[in-house]
């Protein structure tokens, strides 16, 4: 069992589909020949034919709008943005049309909508974003997030098994930092809708997802031998529809909720998290749900001023400690 | 026979231009009468494209496709969408298409041929793209044909999807509908081109501008373009130009319309008449053939308004299921059971 | 005194700034001759001439665009959205260009851009939108939200006069419907980053903006006389920045809080406030915080429906009884 | 002389064409020591189109504004950019014109007459109209430039963007650069017209096609098409034909472009080398201002670099001011302080 990175995990869940489902195709800028900015689709032309590695122009629009077409159609489009950072140019297509197209009119719109996001890799404010929280109020839409190798080829899968319209968020740092071994042969799903425990814990649980869910789990070592503090940290990988069940079953287990994400603090989907916690588990909270997060600011681009603006396994950790001793 | 049709054709268009008139005068009567929920769109004076463009497209189960607009009720008629359906669904009837969730023609059936929009304007064209696209994809002799209207064809939404379009050579048949009103918006203040074919041209893709008044001449470019569009030859453009004579919706008094304007479009330049005075002067049919056709939709209409006018209105807690195929409903909120 | 229209004091208070300060204009789809599609600039292009009231193409992206570059040249650019839904097509202009403009490169761009929001109105899912959610993690961008007579005239004056950009929301159900007297002669101005306390209470708070403060106040007073329950109310008025001290303050003062919006659950903007309130007054709190909001799906057209999905003034009453006996 | 050009004039053009060139030269050497931040875009091969296109507006303060994309880096040190505030920006130093928020050259100085780009493609265009309208309403005889690349011109923005323009008759001048490629896309792959003039065209606005390589076309055309506008005549688009001989960035190694072509273009058609040859075989200048030219460039990017190489990043707290007037700072998280 060779060991491979998060971003050939998520090339062999793309291969596999495609190799299984001849529906299955893929639509963006430079995906073809070039194989995509980050390499995700290299050598899928040349194995599918061009006709099923789409490159198309420069039209974030019409690629997620032609998707819905085909998808419609019966097809089983996978569009890329080059950086996710783009799709902002698709946000009408994609709550509008794509979202609302089964409530609405009876429509099946099972596309994959993918590409890379996220910080800590001097990308600046349009190359660095995380725009999940933008999508969390659009029903009819799915939003993974895969924080594993595993996971990365397991959601990509699901995604494009799923009859729903998904928004698979890949982080660039993660992309080749991240190395695991993959049982060859048996298949790979990682189910839309189910969070992971990444670490056991008994005193304080971490909610988290994406890059930071790395950081967290650096942050919860560092707890455990400086403090004696047993940390769980839960990846939600899916963060629409979240999976309620995890959140409640973890604020049951340790009593003291700390929310990490990587995008803003005002309007980031911690928000959510802690209503729902509200709602579902409030009696069992021994303490205030706090938040680990991004300062209110576009990222920018210095290193000194990226480091400061996200969080931090430094953050994280004092933000535990502070609960902890709530 | 004009444009090869059949007089047996001649009719059949002749009918659903009534159609498409009695209906829309039928849901003005149920307007005013409150029953409409909602706004209501007139088509007046450009049945004849709606019906002619439509006509000219392979139809029957999984044949051609076209996305209509809220003016094109001919058009979906035409493929095969039924009065009742209509009716049901500008009263929000819990048998409509969509059982109450959408409005007007926004709605669809792909196996007769037709995409229901959304109110956003020009995000039909990029998903017709993706339609065409998939006829490519699978060799299959079919077409997508997407309306536009005027002032719709300044959206990002729409020039991304032609282009999108036209650099992959898929088959489909875009029909710009110059009608000479966007809203209150006059065609001067939304493009600087006279035609909207000139506009289409910088596409890289062939365009014409027809008299969207003259059913044989929408029918012959449409056949023409479809036709080409079929046999790999990619997108073709037709701008019909025509006339908005009422308003923007029923509550719009066109105020800032010259009132002779409309009085002229009426009067000289009505579609329907147009293709009456054809037929009968050439004789190509009989006066008594065209009664025959009015008293039947006549009937049709009153029966189809008469079947679901009383018909109720969706229950409450339908609204929640099929947001997801899985999971199957949304959840009803907690405090409607405490 | 007469009595005037929510929408005629929007009106009246953007006339006033027209006559004020002749940078400021309006750009929109048929703002010019036909007043709008809701007449709010009705006979503005007669007063003010074509040059300052400009009928725009149907294209909001470079409605939103040019009125960026007009204000970073110093003029006062109001950008009229036909409906608010419309805004999801300049969601890339608004959210990456304008938001991010003073941050990143240092130029002032003071726009309005306003619109028709809101359901109730029968108008389904494409002509009754909420989209304050999907812009609350928009750091450099301001949100407003009146629900009053006095407030829609206020509002709209701070707003024009901001130097940040402001997104000033206006409910069509509120448009006609909510009539009020304001005093004439002295300048009616409303602080951007103020809450109001709509209705004095003490046993619970709702905290509440836009139609539903309406709704909220109903509950009230039937909770008043049924259950001679105390209701406090707060009208949020702007939603970023949001006002802190307002929300700590109720909640300290009832330790209840009930938060009622119109928008979707999930994503809805109930979950910021309930991050914020566990931050900054989690041991003031004797329950949880609950939310009361529309269901998770698009917003279905027929009044039965429609009804059912959004949260109506007896939803209000269920939830804070519940909540008052927990 | 050459488009009415004094040799003083001549020079100060050879200046700005050796100075980006240098200028990007010396940046790839600061790549390579891993002191550039982020990526590097050059502009090789298109510097005449950037110089001389903004060499032909008027500048000097509040005069004509123009937009530069990535590769435009020519067309801002005409308008007055420093040397020094591009290498800040690249290394993203506390001192850089964004103070290290922003990247390469996206920054601003609206009164020398630039307004920095964002990255996502389009976007300048109807921003750029929005002040060409400011110009037009405040009667100024002022024009605003705006580039935008063969690619993005299938983006919504720059549709919406142009076409409003062109309804509103703006001062407004947009240079397409048909450089050939966009990332790894062909124009073929792109639109299905040959020339962007083509589709210019279909906004109702004259637009033509030059030599992107030949300095004096592209000045000459310029200045037409900005007297034009300046004279109220509305939006002129002008396309100029080049060549991108790097890659997207310094990391795209252009496996997909066939080597000869750059080959080619870099022999045959490098626009420097093609202005000066034209100068010296017309006589215009000699070789001797040329080569103090190419001194005083050197010494003026050595000195920039000195001066600002080993200056600090930004303090990490500055990155919280200034995202609105008011209030003055976004908060510190809690955590940082506790
Ligand atoms: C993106 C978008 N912006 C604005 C609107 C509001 N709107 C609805 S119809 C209409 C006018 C459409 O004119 P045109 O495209 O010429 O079609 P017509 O009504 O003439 O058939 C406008 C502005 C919309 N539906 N979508
Ligand atoms: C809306 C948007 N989509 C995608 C990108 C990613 N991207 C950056 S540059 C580029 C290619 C641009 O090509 P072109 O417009 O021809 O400019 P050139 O690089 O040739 O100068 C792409 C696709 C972007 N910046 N913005
Ligand atoms: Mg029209
Ligand atoms: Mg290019």
């Amino acid at each position: 069992m060779a060991e491979i990175t998060f971003l050939e995990a998520l090339r062999q869940g793309l291969w596999e589909e495609m190799e299984r489902d001849e529906r299955v195709f893929i639509l963006g800028e430079d995906v073809g020949i070039y194989g995509g900015a980050f390499k995700v689709t290299d050598g899928f032309a040349k194995r599918f034919g061009e006709a099923r590695v789409i490159d198309t122009p420069i039209a974030e629009a019409a690629i997620v709008g032609a998707a819905a077409g085909a998808a419609h159609m019966g097809l089983r489009p996978v569009a890329e943005m080059q950086f996710i950072d783009f799709i902002s140019c698709a946000y009408d297509m994609l709550t509008n049309y794509v979202a609302t197209a089964r409530y609405r009119a009876g429509l099946s719109t099972p596309i994959v909508v993918r590409g890379p996001c996220g910080g800590y890799v001097r990308g600046g404010p349009f190359h660095s974003q995380n725009p999940e929280a933008a999508f969390l109020h659009t029903p009819g839409l799915k939003i993974v997030y895969p924080s594993t190798v595993r996971d990365a080829k397991g959601l990509i899968k699901a995604s494009i098994r799923d009859e729903d319209p998904v928004l698979y968020l890949e982080h660039k740092w993660l992309y080749r930092r991240i190395k695991d071994q993959l049982p060859e042969g048996d298949e790979i799903i990682t189910p839309i809708g189910k969070a992971r425990t990444a670490r056991e814990g008994k005193h304080l649980s971490i909610i988290t997802y994406g890059a930071t869910v790395w950081k967290s789990l650096e942050a919860a070592d560092k707890l455990e031998k400086e403090d004696g503090l047993s940390v769980e940290v839960v990846d939600l990988r899916t963060l629409l529809p979240m999976d309620d069940a995890a959140i409640v079953a973890t604020v049951q287990k340790t009593n003291k909720v700390l929310i990490v994400h990587e995008d803003t603090r005002t309007g980031g989907i911690a928000g959510e998290i802690t209503a729902r916690i509200n709602e579902q588990a409030f009696e069992w909270l021994d303490g205030p749900i706090m938040r680990v997060t991004a300062h209110d600011v576009p990222l920018p681009y210095a290193p000194t001023l990226e480091d400061f603006v996200l969080p931090q396994t430094d953050d994280i950790v004092k933000a535990a400690r502070w609960l902890a001793n709530y | 026979m004009p444009a090869g049709l059949a007089s047996g054709q001649l009719l059949e268009i002749y009918y659903y231009l009534r159609l498409t008139r009695t209906l829309e005068e039928r849901l003005v009567a149920l307007y005013r009468q409150t029953k409409v929920i909602g706004g209501l769109f007139r088509s007046l004076g450009q049945e004849g494209e709606s019906v002619a463009s439509a006509y000219a497209l392979e139809r029957g189960r999984n044949k051609d496709i076209l996305s209509p607009l809220i003016r094109n009720l001919g058009s979906m008629l035409v493929m095969g969408a039924q009065p009742i359906e209509i009716l049901r669904q500008y009263m929000a009837k819990a048998n409509s298409p969509t059982r109450g969730r959408e409005q007007n023609v926004h709605f669809n059936d792909l196996e007769k041929g037709y995409l229901g929009q959304i109110s956003h304007l020009g995000d039909m064209v990029p998903v017709m793209a993706g339609i065409a696209m998939t006829f490519k994809m699978r060799r299959e002799p079919r077409v997508a044909l997407v309306y536009v209207g005027d002032g719709a064809t300044s959206t990002g939404a729409f020039h991304e999807g032609l282009n999108f379009a036209a650099v992959q050579r898929l088959p489909m048949v875009i029909i710009g509908e110059y009608n000479h009103w966007a809203y209150s918006t006059p065609p001067e203040k939304q493009f600087a081109v006279k035609d909207l074919a000139e506009k289409a041209k910088g596409y890289g893709i062939p365009a014409v501008t027809v008299d969207g008044n003259d059913v044989f001449a929408v029918y012959e470019a449409t056949k023409f373009a479809a036709d080409r569009a079929r046999r790999g030859k990619g997108v073709h453009f037709i701008e019909v130009k025509t006339y908005r004579r009422k308003g923007h919706a029923e509550h719009d008094d066109q105020h800032y319309v010259p009132p002779e304007e409309i009085e002229q479009w009426a009067k000289q330049n009505d579609p329907v008449d147009r293709y009456v005075t054809r037929l009968l002067d050439e004789r190509l049919v009989t006066a008594d053939d065209l009664s025959a056709i009015d008293a039947r939709v006549r009937t049709e209409v009153d029966e189809a308004t008469d079947a679901c006018v009383d018909e109720p209105l969706p229950d409450a807690a339908s609204a929640l299921p099929g947001v997801y195929a899985d999971p199957p409903a949304a959840e009803r909120l907690w405090y409607r059971s405490v």
